[in-house]
């Protein structure tokens, strides 16, 4: 009777398997090589399809997507753009007070800026009123213009870090 | 009115207290301590060690229930006994044999009972009930009062089949003085939080630098090594599978998805793995230089990279769908942990949703982190805390960044054997995700030999990889072994 | 080993795939695309589009239960089984016939269960169980696994006039992958998330240029023609009450009542009302013009409004208040949308509650949008919406919006003839809510013909009054059909 | 026996209702004459109440009332005016990055000032705090004073909406 | 059609109305009214307000269950019965006793059920079941429906022992109509709410001042005389204990505790004690300058305080810490309001949980004031809250007060007599937390007899002390009375 | 037999006590008098622990803390102080608009600075522009540095309350 074949309450497949496969060491390196092969396998396929995208860059529907979407570098007019750029934020230089460090790295805003009716200090002043809306303490010293999207920027990134990392360094000694 | 504040006074914390409480309360202020003096991980260790007061404080169990020990996980929990003869200290009674026990699912649990025998035999727990004489009791209809945990156990009319319907139901006393901790505890139980963390952490990512440089995916698998390393480590070391999965995920450097996993497979173990999974996240700085030192050459140290080039917007929108799919595709039981993370970086990087993103990325996540944090914390007691087997998972956890670091580093350099264009070896290790801390640790490392060689971003690249990596690895783990 | 990867390859999404879930997938993909690149209502559509990705990834639903297809919505479902001979395939039997089934309302969910005829008379549901060997079982108590749901179902003792008390539970295994998608599942389910919205929306609504012209109110319920327009063109297609409904809340242009509606009187078709309300919102600037000019002379579209004086702050705050009280007398059934919209609206008025307004107009409607979204797209399934039905739901859906273009626009005429105080007729379609859209496209139809007639404002009245009557209407369409 | 009855599960009686008025098509249309008239009685009597309201608009308690609520319009100082006044913002010229359009309508403020101790660029620089502190991209071309209570302010409102709406046009081409 | 209009209007508010609903909208008004023209305590009674709208729009509760006024408090209420005779009018029957009745607990509640015949004995509720024909029906298994709730009970087969397994169940229309308030309420009935607002409080408050001058804890703890004197009037004037430790926390004057205790000890006095608690808060400046005046001498409120020292940052840390244990330890039943409040407080103070501590001063203390207030407002219904008792509860909140600001300003005197240092007694009257209105009198006042004393900042230390104070109590009540 | 006497339902220990003890109104001045006890020697655990840990000021480890964590009074750079230092916030004269009466004590920033690149006019802005992120109205009248680690803070933000409190005045009369 059916009734009684689904009450048997079989332990789950997986279990099974386990007990099968004979003793539990033997079970921990097969599952640790088949786990480590599909995180590679899973990776790789994102790597191969991210290749293949840069790839396909030229094809026509992403390149019609890309120019509404993306405004060119020197945007005009005061934006909050919070969190359209900040992972290469290198206008403003953030000091030893930016905690940015835990598992939800905080965003520092960045603005560029080329309109003449609003003053770089202005734009600086409201570029830590966006911080002030995000709440970090972000102390701001000077305020450059910065090509973001030009290749130094990533040196820049990491020589601005270095100024940053005192307490880095500091919590170790 | 004396007896009135004798008794008072008696069940408060002062009559209850135990040198489990005392220990449990100093490891609270140990990590409040160290999260406000040293900076660790202070957003989530001052929730948790702040919880791990408020779980620890002593009451009398059997007069004040405040669902912090061991409170149910829902109003109405409907499980299936069935009955067989089971020998207790020689004697054979018919007992109940508790399937898939929806809460009590540790034997600790169980022989906390104040009425019954736990008996448990290898994956199942059985137990009988004891009458006030001390007797074994027939299994009967009724009602039974496991008493630590608050719970009562309705059993229906017996069975030929020797089954009984149970339905094992919170008293009432539960719901009410629960309260908010209560509430907060079923967050974490049904796998709640760690998602929604995972959508801020997704709307806070920036994945530019990993898709400038794709090859660095690989470094962000490589470290996941650590996990399967010291996952057989720990079955080495006498863990069972699940708890040794839940160990291993420490590794992974990401203290979301330690948390998803252990609450899965080895909720007893939340705890430690939760509290070494930040601490060792918050001393990467301490650990890993030397592995990378060690396991690097002077000349591979000093490897300059070129900067990639910029990635266009549109291969950063499409990037979260892409990877979405694939991996969920491949590692289904990792599919809410990843399903969020992309979607809140495909609301962050859509452009077009920049307030959902905004608030993914702030408030939401804010409010996740404590309720999580606290809930964490106060679940980490004396009774599943204070063991040998949490010095395990430390020594563990420790050894899991090591591994994981070392194959970070190791790949690296084995993926310079067949390229021209030469990895830094140092930034494999920032492949043990901890974002942004160990990306800096590659930076300062590198820094220390070459003052102009910024490696930084180029390690955010394994370093975000990583989370993918690690989320992949719980899928992988989940789906085996749950 | 190799035994372990094949099995996890065949279990994973590659093994599971149909044609289904690729279709799902486009169509979740399309979404996505239109609302980054067309900017369709991307606040909405880029969650529920993700959603449908997240929903639609294949799995061995007999392995992994996820949560998202048909998870339960409760974790004690309580329902109540009676049994009558039933006739399966010229053969009586007896069979539960489940009442009022609390999840498995549809035929669909039904005869996807593996081990389960399914056969429904009119209303009811009935079905019976067959074992092993695909005989039909008797109708006998005990624990029945309906495999694809992950649900058991616990038949009590039969009783002497056949009838059985179930109570169907859903897995440990449901509880424990639901996962985060399970939990917001509910929030739709009991009607949770819409409210809410409106609680947001009602803070972010100025009903000023309601106030000022107290007449387009009229115009905001006459749009509201679309909805019985096409509800009876549903009926007329062959749906049933119910689901007509559902599909004639579309024309209300209104996204929250529309879900808030159709997870009341059809959850089978959310996915497909949903999408075609949110498309057809954005789709407004090029439904409506055609319309408008065909149904208005040039005179008419000339005509010039005089700015009303401005409204005195006292009858802004006494409008949610008065408001609500007479909706909600009128149209209980839609009193938790009105109270939670004129409430909202209340706290924004007040002056003294600013700071919760402010958090509901931002944090509050974020959180909310993003898990709204999320799940509503995760509810979509190729089971449901690769259907005809789907297509006569847009067929329908764009009838809707065009009859309630034509409905406002043709009663703001017809309003002229008794005032000499001329209404432009163009802010007649404005009375289609989708705020703020439909009175734009007034303001750009009339802007065509005079390029000094500014009717902007005027339109926004007609604009705010069709989100009250779209939510009256749905109370009472509630109230009937529930 | 009343359990008995109780257990009989009749259908609600709105369904029977239904089933009893026949055919499906013949209820459809009631239901649909009986919605669309409650739907004008529901907004109908709203419109009345509010003429009514209008009209009593002298009587003494409502008088008081707005004295102290509504400051007059030229408010001194600085003030995030964000949610008191935001649907008609005539002081902010929102321009094409303005994303309003959804259902979650976003809000624009505006900020009047006459204190002379604060000059208007510091009000508009204000101003964009308070958009930043809401979330939108707003970006501020020219700042004028405005008196919103006055009934031109339609007509601008409006007028200014041609400004903002290329992108609306855009789409539609 | 003529029949459905009529049906539908005969179904609607004006079919239901009855003077109860009137005069409750009407005191849903008059709070508006308050919050809004006098600002009292608007970001709470203006959401209250509502709520008493939203629960008293009057609707045929046979055909439409909107959940506002008694739905379920969960989806599976599980009681267990027990039968004895009963005598009713004379005959004596078999009947249900039910047994820590989980939601009917009052009478009112089972008077009001349409087909059930209550009777109650001392502390239990009895009640026996009437057939359709006004017969009691003897007590057999099957469903019952309560119908005004909207309740189904289903009885299992009787037993020999003369108990009845019973699962109280929410019939589906409930889940579905009872929308988002349904789910609301739950938060306040499990206590959710009070905690998290406390939370947000810990992280708005700065105890600087109470650190600076330690010894004014002791007058945040003498005017918790005012909720030990209510509690002993109320006993005298015929409230049950519960009744008058709910009673006597409204002199506490702390909102959030007030509804803590009040839902866990007398949910069905909780509107009247959260309205009368918030409407003497915003009515301190009136209730205390007299009594304040009326003991103390002109040379007593002329005494001026040295400004103490600045607080190191390192004591505004140890302190929420220290705090939390020694309050947890000695009142455990209060920790839930205590922890969140002293875990708020670390937050802030921590420095580097910044972002934490500002979503929840911000939005997350937002969010739940909407949906307490809105929740607490619409449990505030007619039948609870139009009876004498309301009347009592009002005067004695007003006692309560009184009590608490006399409490406060005595302690201080007595505090003089064994200190050179003396306490300028005005701010004793600020033990009466009602932060920060209460410091603000005790400013005012001392203001008025001398322009350049400036006490301000010494009466936020009794302020503050307050708050903890009444947690404690309420914790004390809590642990004696549930 | 046990399940018997489990199933017994005696009423909660604490509800037995009150009904032994006799009539309602001994047990509720019992009750009155434990308890007013107890919170008094709660809040008098926590006095007498402050005022050791105060005299502890000096240990070796808390001193360690208070340099990193408070910085000195005069702090460089714009920092969104919002939550650090609300309740004695000398520098900003909030005007009458504020209202921070209720539960939820809405917070008054301040902000110290004395880097001469950022004058005192754009902190007064990013003040008000940290004030508009936590939804207050607050009116900027004049700014002043103040050096609110001085005693005379305390009678200075006594003395700025009369000037705000003409509402509360207002109110009773
Ligand atoms: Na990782
Ligand atoms: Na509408
Ligand atoms: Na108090």
């Amino acid at each position: 009777m059916n009734v009684f074949t689904l009450l048997n309450f079989a332990p789950p497949p997986n279990l099974l398997v386990a007990q099968a496969s004979g003793n539990l060491l033997q079970q921990a390196v097969a599952i640790s090589f088949v786990g480590i092969a599909i995180v590679f396998f899973a990776l790789l396929t994102i790597m191969v399809m991210l290749v293949v995208l840069k790839k396909l860059g030229e094809s026509p529907e992403p390149r019609r997507e890309e120019k509404p979407v993306v405004p060119p570098a020197p945007q005009p007019a005061v934006q909050s753009q919070a969190s359209s750029q900040p992972a290469i934020p290198a206008t403003v230089s953030a000091s030893d007070s930016v905690q940015a460090k835990s598992t939800s790295s905080i965003v520092e805003p960045a603005a560029e800026e080329d309109e003449p009716e609003i003053s770089p200090e202005i734009i600086a002043i409201l570029t830590a009123a966006a911080i002030a809306a995000l709440g970090t303490n972000v102390r701001i010293r000077k305020v450059r213009f910065a090509d973001t999207t030009s290749n130094t920027a990533w040196a820049e990134t990491g020589r601005r870090f270095i100024h940053t990392s005192h307490r880095l360094r500091k919590k170790d000694s | 009115m004396r007896d009135t504040l004798y008794q008072f006074l008696h069940d408060s914390g002062f009559g209850q207290f135990s040198s489990g409480n005392l220990i449990m309360l100093g490891i609270g202020l140990l990590f409040i301590f160290l999260a406000i003096r040293k900076n660790f991980e202070p957003l989530l260790l001052v929730p948790i060690g702040f919880g791990i007061l408020i779980g620890n404080i002593p009451y009398d169990s059997q007069k004040l229930s405040l669902g912090v020990y061991d409170g149910p996980t829902s109003e109405a929990k409907l499980a299936y006994y069935s009955t067989k003869p089971v020998e207790v200290r020689g004697v054979s009674y018919d007992a109940f044999e508790l399937l898939e026990p929806p809460y009590l699912s540790t034997h600790k649990d169980l022989v906390a009972l104040g009425d019954a025998v736990a008996v448990h035999t290898e994956e199942r727990i059985v137990y009988i009930h004891r009458d006030g004489n001390g007797r074994v009791a027939e299994p009967a209809p009724g009602v039974y009062t496991l008493s630590h945990g608050g719970h009562s156990v309705f059993v229906a009319e017996p069975r030929t089949d020797h089954r009984y319907s149970v339905i094992v139901t919170p008293q009432r006393q539960d719901m009410w003085n629960a309260s908010v901790l209560w509430m907060i505890f079923r967050g974490i139980e049904f796998g709640f939080f760690p998602p929604l963390i995972f959508l801020g952490i997704g709307a806070l990512t920036d994945f530019g630098p990993l898709l400038a440089q794709p090859r660095t995916l690989l470094l962000g698998a490589a470290a996941q090594l650590g996990i399967f390393g010291a996952l057989i480590l720990a079955v080495l070391m006498g863990f069972d599978m699940k708890e040794a999965a839940s160990i291993g995920i420490i590794g992974g450097a990401d203290g979301p998805t330690a948390i998803f996993l252990c609450t899965a497979l080895a909720p007893h173990l939340l705890g430690a793995v939760a509290l070494s999974a930040y601490s060792y996240m918050a001393m990467v700085p301490i650990i890993q230089p030397p592995i990378m030192r060690l396991l690097t050459t002077r000349e591979e140290r000093l490897i300059r990279m070129a900067p990639p080039k910029a990635v266009p917007q549109h291969i950063k929108i499409l990037f979260p769908i892409v990877g979405f799919i694939l991996t969920a595709f491949i590692a289904n039981a990792a599919l809410s942990l990843l399903g969020m993370l992309f979607f809140g970086n495909l609301l962050r990087e859509s452009l077009v949703t920049e307030r959902l993103a905004k608030t993914a990325q702030t408030t939401l996540i804010d409010i996740v982190t404590i309720l999580l944090g606290l809930s964490v914390g106060a679940k980490t007691q004396a009774a599943t805390f204070l063991t040998t087997q949490t010095i395990g998972i430390f020594v563990l956890g420790v050894l899991a960044f090591s591994i994981a670091t070392a194959g970070g580093v190791l790949f690296a350099k084995f993926m310079n054997l067949f390229t021209n264009d030469k990895i830094n070896p140092l930034i494999g290790a920032a492949g043990v995700s901890a974002v942004p801390m160990s990306a800096r640790v590659a930076q300062r490392v590198a820094h220390e030999e070459d003052k102009q060689n910024f490696v930084l971003m180029h390690a955010m690249g394994p370093n975000v990889a990583g989370v993918i990596g690690s989320a992949v690895a719980a899928g992988v783990l989940l789906s085996y072994l749950q």
